[in-house]
């Protein structure tokens, strides 16, 4: 008589070191080779949409930072745009450049923290030390400018909470110097480090046409070899005023689209996001920034889906308005929310290790996925 | 079989590589301090715990409906016509007795949208970030100046005065009302009266 | 000692007691030591302060952690098998501390004075197998036993390339005996094997690269003996949170740390016994040039102790630089990379040895 | 690029016997209404449709239209009876570079919609969402589950529908807390 034998159910999550916060994996294994993976979220869920629903439309902006707490910039920066263009506001110039400097920080923030993160999934604890330190550089920024470090509530609806700080494009000018230097050496202490190379090349190969048709977005869907950035190919605020290239997947190291490749985007992400950050502190022009402040908050009836481009991928507010001065229905589409939905296909036939590999690599943050 | 070499020379170079910058960063100074004995000064914008300044406090109830997670509790009394409440520090009347001001630190998120609503900015973020309790009950912030006893007979004073004037009102209506009633007993006896005129009906005031 | 103990009690029972108890004198401050030296190695590098409060610059935390460890709750997960999940941390200890016994920590002691310690190292070093194995079989929790399968699977492989180059080695030198072979090392570094041993013949320059290899490898393979990161496969904590250890706590915890700490030494000095002299000093001895014989063995005892810390050192290191290998790369490298370069390496020192 | 109004027409000619309907006066975007029970295949034909192309879902959302009657009831609060349920979906294409928005919209009572998951996998994940959220059932999907709420969360209580009520009790926990 045969053995009779079946697959293994590993329960990854919901405490488990690298899954990014509390998300629960069920995996179903053959040895060490993952035949599905079945992800359950909704331990973070806090009731976002709901809670939007109660408040006006100043008081959600708080609420917007905490869904990915780690581009809580980004967050604001979605949000006020939708509700800016649902009321028909103009914003000044320099309000303009300022959201995109912040924005642009933010963005080398938050893939400071997906490299960091990575190397730690993989084992390499030292990078994601290095480049947490840069980090605060960044937060301390911030902190300088509206006072928080992390849940900014900075942008607001027809302006900003608070003019830059005066020191604040030097300060600024100084970590562009002194970070550029730092991208080398994680170069070289991790991305081309062979055992790296070896762990995520070839691995979570995600095509182009199976990304567009799951809705993947950001550094993910670039990663794959399309062309796409939403700061490019639907521009919003005055992104159309820079010089800037889109970084995309040309498989280097493996095949296009896998893990190396996603890792690597991000990296030559931040390089050009250092090189908008330059324009735009140069370009940056004096006025005042609450000019285009509204009175009253109260947007027409009427409904708005504005999409900006998130460090992770596509933020997508759809605001219905009924006219009064709490939305009716605010849905966000979060773009960890729709990268995680393709684990599955990317991870099948992998083993455990490459699971986690994958994992770090589409860069969740589950304050976003559970809202 | 060229790989093959190609290989294990990568795999021995490149951490030969890692290893080197990582020997670099031992004789690096260390970032990081000793956090309760040296901190790191903080910007003056910083928003940290809230305090409120009750000596410029109108009680105007901004701030707690600018809260997005309602953690600021504000009840106002009127003060009475006598009393004096002073003036804030940029000038504004005070017209209410803040009985009572709390700020439950516990759910307050630090957004800061309670700050730029207020009147006579008494309400502002401090750069105080160490006041974490053993109890949540003791994050219950009461800032307003008065005690309950102060506070019940302000209440008491008010709802007195409140009778005192709704019954002065009353007596006051019922006086016209009895004064027009006389008018047109009056006009009523006078033959001549100017028929135009009209008086009201007396009117029920329950108080 | 052991030899010396006997006269000096004349009772074998003490005399082997004594004598097996004095690496324990080494390897607690030892351990002590490595893991305040990890915490610190690892701070510095990623430009952080690390343990700074209890003493010093943090010297005692690890004794503080010590009391803290004993103090803890002892859990023992309802569905364990508590006989072998008990048994289990011993069991790895006594892995590692059996090697001890044939290392020689100088001239003049070493736990038992065998002919074959080498083999005998090899041979009780995959002991740690069993007690792993053990105890993630015991903890009944699938992430444990995943990191006892692949402790076993990766141990068992490893020692091939261990053995391979410690044979090679034994074919230079003609001896199985660690003693023997650090004695051979003696008087100044070039007499060390890693410079082609004591011999001077013109093969001692055509041995220096080989040697090389040979060393190369053997770290290698002895880092993936100790489960050091980048080949800490069995208690991946990204993966498998802790592997084997994940269920144990308290005391059996600091066991299993221990036998690692333990181990990472017993290697290391594996490592310079076999390539650089043991317990031999690179330049003389200062007990010879004062005179003073006595001074000699407590020279050599800090020889020893500063090549073992040093690769011990090396090791950590290694760890906070390079991400972790994958399960299967682990046995790439040892199937197809380590094992064919350490027969090479085999064949050419046996050529060279034969001129 | 095709603006929303040409996509209207190709839809029209399309499906002669469906309901379809722009509604251009929203201040910024049109939306296109279509029948529930014809998503499907309205969907696959604008993805598949050499004019349309629409190769992404950027978003879909479940929405609760509180259009219909509102019951008081005793303890103050209210119960909708009649009206819609919708679900939005706005539609991109990478290639052409258009968008649009349509919206599908299902008698509360019985809120019934087909899944468009086999024509954008993008769906799977929002459609559970719209599920758990305001309860509309999407016909042939393939894993109907809650997916933000528990898994034993009270059925029939939705949270995004505008008179939905907090439990007392979860799982013998008070709510709130």
């Amino acid at each position: 008589m045969a053995l009779r034998t079946e697959e293994l159910i590993l329960n990854v999550g919901p405490q488990h070191p690298s899954t990014h916060g509390v998300l629960r994996l069920e995996v179903e294994l053959e040895g060490e080779l993952v035949v599905k993976v079945k992800p359950h979220i909704g331990y973070l869920h806090r009731c976002f949409e709901k809670h939007a629903e109660a408040m006006t439309y100043p008081q959600v902006i708080p609420y917007t930072d905490r869904m990915d707490y780690l581009a809580s910039m980004y967050n604001n920066f979605g949000y006020v745009i939708a509700v800016e263009k649902l009321m028909g506001i103009e914003v000044p110039e320099r309000v303009e450049y300022i959201r995109v400097i912040m924005g642009e920080l933010q963005r080398i923030a938050s893939h400071m923290v997906a490299l960091g993160t990575y190397g730690l999934d993989l084992g390499a604890f030292t990078p994601f030390l290095y480049l947490f330190r840069d980090r605060e550089k960044i937060l301390t920024m911030f902190e300088m400018t509206c006072g928080a470090r992390l849940l900014y509530n900075y942008m607001w609806v027809g302006g900003l909470s608070h003019d830059l700080h005066p020191d604040f494009v030097r300060l600024a000018r100084e970590f562009i110097q002194y970070f550029r230097p730092n991208i080398v050496e994680l170069n070289n202490l991790l991305t081309y480090n062979k055992i790296f190379i070896e762990r995520t090349a070839h691995i979570g190969i995600l095509p182009a046409d199976t990304a567009i048709n799951y809705g993947i977005t950001g550094p993910m869907l670039r990663a794959s070899g399309v062309n796409w950035d939403l700061r490019k190919n639907d521009t919003y605020s005055i992104y159309n005023r820079f010089d800037f290239d889109i970084p995309v997947g040309q498989g280097h190291m493996g095949t296009v689209g896998d893990c190396w490749d996603r890792y690597y985007v991000r990296v030559l992400e931040m390089e050009q996001s250092m090189r908008i950050l330059e324009q735009a502190l140069d370009q940056l022009p004096e006025g005042d920034i609450n000019s285009a402040l509204p009175k009253r908050i109260k947007p027409p009836v009427g409904t708005v889906y504005q999409r900006v481009e998130n460090p992770k991928g596509e933020l997508g507010y759809f605001i219905i308005s009924d006219g009064s001065l709490n939305p009716f229905r605010v849905k966000v589409r979060g773009p960890s929310f729709v990268n995680l939905s393709v684990i599955n296909e990317l991870s099948r036939g992998h083993l455990i290790a490459d699971l986690i590999a994958i994992l770090g690599s589409i860069d969740i943050v589950l304050g976003e996925i559970d809202r | 079989m060229k790989q093959y070499f190609k290989n294990t020379w990568e795999g021995l170079w490149t951490v030969f590589v890692g290893m080197k910058i990582t020997f670099k960063h031992l004789f690096v100074p260390s970032v990081t301090i000793q956090y309760p004995d040296v901190k790191v000064p903080l910007p003056e914008r910083v928003r940290n715990r809230l305090y409120v300044n009750m000596d410029d406090c109108i009680g105007c109830d901004q701030c707690a409906r600018a809260c997005p997670v309602e953690c600021i509790e504000i009840e106002t009394v009127k003060s009475m016509p006598e009393e004096d409440l002073g003036k804030t520090s940029n000038g504004k009347k005070k017209a209410l007795w803040v009985t009572k001001f709390n700020i439950d630190i516990a759910k307050c998120c630090y957004c800061q949208l309670c700050v730029f609503p207020c009147p006579t900015e008494c309400i502002y973020m401090t750069d105080v970030y160490e006041f974490s309790e053993f109890k949540r009950e003791d994050l219950l912030y009461k800032f307003s100046t008065l005690s309950g006893e102060e506070t019940l007979q302000k209440k008491e004073n008010f709802e007195k005065f409140q009778a005192e004037k709704e019954a002065q009102k009353a007596a006051e209506i019922k006086a016209k009302a009895e004064a027009a009633a006389k008018a047109k007993a009056e006009s009523e006896s006078k033959p001549n009266s100017d028929e135009t005129k009209q008086s009201e009906p007396p009117k029920q005031e329950n108080s | 000692m052991y030899n010396f103990l006997t006269e000096l009690t004349g009772n074998e029972i003490i005399a082997a007691f004594i004598s097996a108890m004095l690496p324990v004198v080494f390897i607690v401050p030892f351990v002590i030591f490595g893991v305040l030296a990890e915490r610190k190695v690892s701070a510095h590098i990623q430009d952080r302060l690390g343990p700074m409060r209890v003493g010093y610059h943090g010297v005692l935390q690890t004794v503080a952690d010590f009391f803290k460890l004993i103090q803890k709750e002892d859990i023992i997960a309802e569905g364990a098998d508590r006989k072998f999940f008990n048994l289990a941390p011993y069991l790895v200890f006594v892995g590692s501390y059996a090697v001890y016994a044939a290392l020689p920590f100088t001239s003049t002691y070493i736990g038992s004075e065998t002919d074959i310690g080498l083999f005998y190292i090899i041979a009780v070093s995959g002991f740690a197998v069993a007690g792993i194995l053990m105890g993630g079989w015991a903890s009944n929790n699938k992430y444990s036993l995943y990191g006892a399968l692949r402790s076993a699977a990766q141990i068992v492989s490893y020692e091939i390339p261990t053995a391979l180059v410690i044979l090679s080695m034994v074919m230079l030198t003609g001896t199985l005996s660690l003693a023997t072979m650090s004695e051979m090392q003696t008087a100044y570094f070039w007499n060390w094997n890693i410079f082609g041993g004591a011999e001077w013949a013109f093969t001692k320059l055509l041995l220096i690269p080989f040697m090389f290899i040979a060393f190369i490898i053997l770290y290698i393979s002895t880092l993936a003996e100790v489960n050091r990161l980048p080949f800490d496969m069995p208690e991946a904590e990204s993966e498998l949170v802790a592997g084997y250890s994940t269920e144990y706590s308290g005391m059996k915890f600091a066991m299993f740390f221990l036998a690692e700490y333990g181990n990472m030494f017993a290697v290391s000095a594996l490592v310079s016994v076999i390539f650089f002299g043991g317990y031999q000093s690179p330049f003389g001895y200062l007990g010879n040039s004062l005179g003073l014989q006595w001074l000699i063995p407590y020279e050599q005892l800090f020889w020893f102790a500063l090549k073992g810390i040093l690769f011990v050192l090396v090791q950590m290191w290694l760890r906070w630089t390079l991400p972790r290998v994958r399960v299967d790369q682990l046995m790439t490298i040892c199937w197809k990379y380590l094992i064919p370069y350490s027969f090479a390496n085999l064949i050419i020192i046996g050529l060279i040895t034969l001129l | 690029m095709k603006k929303a109004e040409e996509i209207f027409e190709l839809i029209k000619s399309g499906f002669p016997g469906v309901t379809v309907e722009l509604s251009a006066d929203m201040p910024t975007e049109p939306i296109i209404s279509v029948d529930p029970l014809k998503v499907h295949e309205i969907c696959k034909f604008l993805r598949d449709n050499e004019d349309c192309k629409f190769d992404s879902l950027m978003n879909l959302s479940g929405v609760d239209d509180a259009n219909g009657e509102k019951i008081k009831e005793e303890d103050d609060s209210e119960i909708i009876k009649g009206g819609t349920l919708s679900v939005y979906y706005h539609l991109h294409s990478m290639s052409l570079n258009h968008k649009i928005t349509l919206r599908a919209s299902a008698p509360r009572e019985n809120p019934e919609v087909e899944s468009v998951d086999n024509v954008w996998k993008a769906a799977d994940w929002h459609e559970r969402e719209a599920y758990d959220m305001c309860g509309i059932k999407f016909l042939n999907h393939y894993d109907l589950r809650r997916i933000l709420m528990p898994y034993d969360w009270e059925d029939g209580s939705y949270p995004l529908r505008k008179d939905y009520k907090n439990p007392e009790f979860y799982n013998g926990m008070k709510v709130p807390y």
